[in-house]
């Protein structure tokens, strides 16, 4: 393992408090732990937006935190679910009497962890509600296992969720809105080298030199399929195709969110994205706006991932209105 | 019968037990999951050996509960609050004693099994912790119920988990991580699983010693 | 090699292409190759900025074009200046009668290139000028020898005679203000693996599991010293120490900028930045504001650079204008 | 005495032996610079080839600057302005031109020196291609003016760059990217220097043949 860091112990928290420090304007962050709210907290009038998971997503969730997306952002050890008594801390800290929004990734951990967080925060008497984002199509949906796992697309419930909590709208208005962006995202990734977990010392899977995963989550574990490499282009076809087969975009507008797992240069997902334009445009969506970037990453995985929401009007305004986060202005 | 001092000594055998397989339980989960698990568990069976000086004069219900307690607070991920469910549900059942008979021992099995399909909206069959849990519990019970003494039941239990964890080889998960792997987790043997047999062969171990 | 691209040839154009598509409303190529202009020309009474230099230093030049920064950049192929006709054509795409300031790196290539093109657009009678970037302190400034390299302190000249041109200020006052940029800006960097040049096949240079290089420049080349591994923080405060033994920057204000080199995940640019913050201030510096992410890369290359700009006041008003380029949004 | 198919002939191989050579160029310049030499060159010299057909009633000034100029406008980096700004000084000094005197030749090939280091600002012993270029130029210049005849001073040319291409490994780099690597520059052969002393055999290899 060769990274740059100091001591596999102090990776989570050194990491946080140079997030932190970063922008000391934006950010502060609990005593308590590896919980990050904003410095200037939202006015008692408004929805405050509490999301997580494990460390080594960065940005996610900590460099969300700011005017227009998250309240708070609540970070575990790497890859594991943080704490209920973490989140819990968190929710209190941003809670407004208008109440908190949690945003989880469905992951077992992370849904257990939000709940009994969520359950001590409704004893306190906080008004708080949670939305589980499962966009990855990679993995079939079904009643009777876990669903769909929660990736990037996350980020585009922050941002629209955190606008409509700016705007004043009730608990249920944001929920509402959060649950309709979830109802519209769909991801899928796939990993041309793995990531180490600090405190595992060793890749969570190797590959050969011609092979990649497929179909792979966030949390270094291996995708759904482990296939030959192919071209930039025929790889993301074959992500494409699957979101395009889940939920019909044609005629819509979309969000593209290009997404690098960590490792990847920028070249390559340029590169992605100039075929995944002209592929959406050949099959009849629209594109009404595109970010690329690491946005939801997995440590140091060279990877992507490529996510689409379908829009309606309030989404657009809603994506289109300011935010003012470490990772994400607009 | 158990007494709370028996308690804590279990709880300090499986605490190391864990500790002393952590990459191991690292590596299973590396192959079906993301390569937390003995990380997770042992940090959180650290903090509950930090706890254990404070147990002494506790009842069964205290100790279990703060157990459950300090899981919950410091492994994170799925198995935290699964397992701090199970302590905790055990803990609610076990309140004020200081002893627990065969049978008061069986419930508290019982109440942790039922915690832990209550929190994770899971039941036996899906590979996970319960494919040994689920069977370590019901031969425990058979053997109570049948006339058997502690440590023979709990014999049948360990043999049976151990039974569990070579069953988890033989299906796809439905719940977890692995679920996400679909086909690619057959053959692979669940670190829940695992780490739930480990924990009930400490206490075996510990009964046994006397 | 292991990559996401279609084929070798084809990644400078995929890329560019990529990007423009990423933003199509705030980039236009041009047909004449990897030339990238702002989609809406700048006011004829504003001094135009052109940069550049070879491919696979994204988002570098290309992010930065837009409102408050460059308005064209032209990339050559991976690690190769861009030839002077086509700098030339992109000064023609932006030529305004207030005139063109070229920002160069220090490398001998990019230098030649650039000197190249401005003969050619002063011959057609353009008003045109130009400052070369050499912030790297890993290299020895001499007179005797090519002197330090251009590295990631060109997007803060970038950022600030950007903002600068938007205030309609001369070439002349444009220039100065470069020049000022560029006397007060140090940055150094290393790398813990290298990168591979996509028509070279493989890695510029080979690590050991332990070692890394110290004193890289962004064109995947090896650096001034090979050294074993040590810690991030021995690591930021070896180039830290050369940084502030360069200039003073005691009382000063800075912005820091930690720049990752492609593919360095960005929680050890956090954790990295953690150590710089403290030791920034324990040296009696002052921060004005941090920027954490990849912005002057080598392709995926893991390591990373520090960077200190000192300001005064007109250089923290320009530093804090706005701007609008797809990596950059102030 | 050369003429204008002579000099499209010596372009021709020249071209070819980069090509050939590419490679080798591309690793020399990985140790010491970005591995990127032999692509730049080879990339230039492919679309020299290309402009082959259109050269043939064109006088030397004219193909040589036509060379320069496909040269400057395709490799890019350092040396394709180096490169090409030697092929268009030369071009100049042999304007209008149908065929050079030993006299000329030697003047075009000073035109070229000087202008790498015009372009470049460089000079002998910075560890550049001017370490191959000038100890090559002198030896043509002195062999034609002792009375050699073409191909003996060519072939002496020859030598001096190839123990200018050994000297480059014997010192640490002034110019270019090798210059950053100060001491590390040490036993290492210039790329520059490398592909220098190619086309000069290029040419040699031509006249040889007659
Ligand atoms: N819904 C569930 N019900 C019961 N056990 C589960 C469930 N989900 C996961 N597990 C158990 O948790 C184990 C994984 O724990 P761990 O690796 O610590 O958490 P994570 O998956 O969050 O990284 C699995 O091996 C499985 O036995
Ligand atoms: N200032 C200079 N004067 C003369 N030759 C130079 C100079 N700088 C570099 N060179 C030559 O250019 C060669 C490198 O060319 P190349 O690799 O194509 O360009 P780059 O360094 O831009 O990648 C060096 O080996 C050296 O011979
Ligand atoms: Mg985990
Ligand atoms: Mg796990
Ligand atoms: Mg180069
Ligand atoms: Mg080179």
């Amino acid at each position: 393992m060769k990274k740059l860091i100091n001591a596999v112990e102090k990776v989570e928290d050194e990491m946080i408090l140079g997030l932190v420090k970063s922008a000391p304007k934006k950010l502060r962050k609990l005593d308590c732990g590896k919980v990050v709210v904003r410095a200037d907290k939202k006015g008692n009038d408004k929805v405050a937006l509490v999301s997580g998971g494990g460390s080594g997503h960065e940005p996610a969730h900590g460099g969300f935190v700011g005017k227009g997306m998250l309240d708070c952002a609540v970070a575990g050890a790497v890859f594991t679910s943080p704490t209920p008594d973490k989140i819990f801390e968190g929710i209190k800290a941003v809670a407004t009497s208008q109440g908190v929004l949690c945003i989880v990734k469905n992951y077992t951990g992370d849904v257990m962890n939000f709940e009994m967080a969520v359950d001590m925060a409704a004893d306190e008497d906080i008004k708080v509600d949670s939305v589980i984002v499962n966009d990855d199509v990679a993995v079939k949906d079904s009643l009777y296992t876990t669903g769909r796992r929660g990736v990037a697309g996350t980020i585009l419930v922050h941002k629209i969720s955190g606008a409509k909590a700016e705007e004043g709208a009730s608990l249920d208005e944001v929920k509402r809105v959060a649950e309709k962006v979830i109802a519209n995202v769909r991801s899928m990734g796939m990993a041309i080298s793995p990531c180490t977990v600090p405190a595992a010392g060793k890749p969570g899977f190797t590959l050969a030199d011609d092979e990649v995963e497929i179909g792979i989550g966030i949390h270094g574990e291996p995708g759904t399929t482990r296939a030959k490499i192919i071209s930039a282009d025929e790889t993301a076809k074959i992500l494409l195709d699957k979101i395009l087969a889940d939920i019909d975009f044609k005629g819509s507008e979309v969000v593209v969110l290009i997404n690098g797992m960590g490792a990847t240069p920028l070249m390559e997902l340029y590169i992605i994205n100039n075929f995944v334009q002209d592929y959406l445009v050949a099959n009849g969506v629209k594109i009404y706006d595109t970010m690329v970037g690491n946005f939801m990453t997995s440590i140091e995985m060279a990877g992507f991932s490529i996510t689409l929401l379908r829009l309606d009007d309030e989404l657009k305004k809603l994506y289109d209105a300011p935010a003012d986060t470490p990772a994400l202005v607009k | 019968m158990i007494d709370s001092k028996k308690i804590i000594a279990i709880i300090d055998a499986a605490a190391k037990k864990i500790e002393s397989e952590k990459d191991f339980l690292t590596q299973l989960d590396n192959e079906i999951g993301d390569g937390d698990h003995g990380i997770n568990l042992a940090r959180g069976f650290k903090s509950v050996e930090e706890k254990l000086a404070t147990f002494a004069d506790k009842d069964i219900g205290a100790i279990l509960k703060s157990v459950g307690t300090a899981l919950v607070s410091t492994v994170g991920g799925a198995s935290g609050p699964l397992y701090g469910t199970a302590f905790m549900k055990a803990g609610n059942v076990c309140k004020g004693k200081f002893t627990l008979t065969d049978e008061e021992f069986a419930e508290a099995f019982n109440a942790a099994v039922e915690g832990v399909k209550m929190r994770g909206k899971s039941a036996e069959g899906e590979k996970t912790m319960l494919d040994a849990l689920c069977p370590a519990y019901r031969a425990f019970k058979g053997g109570v119920d049948g006339g058997k003494t502690l440590i023979p039941a709990l014999e049948d239990s360990v043999n049976a988990a151990m039974q569990g964890v070579e069953y988890t080889k033989t299906i796809i998960a439905t719940k977890g991580r692995a679920a996400y792997l679909q086909e690619r987790s057959l053959g692979h043997q669940d670190p829940g699983a695992t780490s739930s047999l480990y924990i009930l062969q400490a206490a075996l171990d510990v009964l046994k010693k006397g």
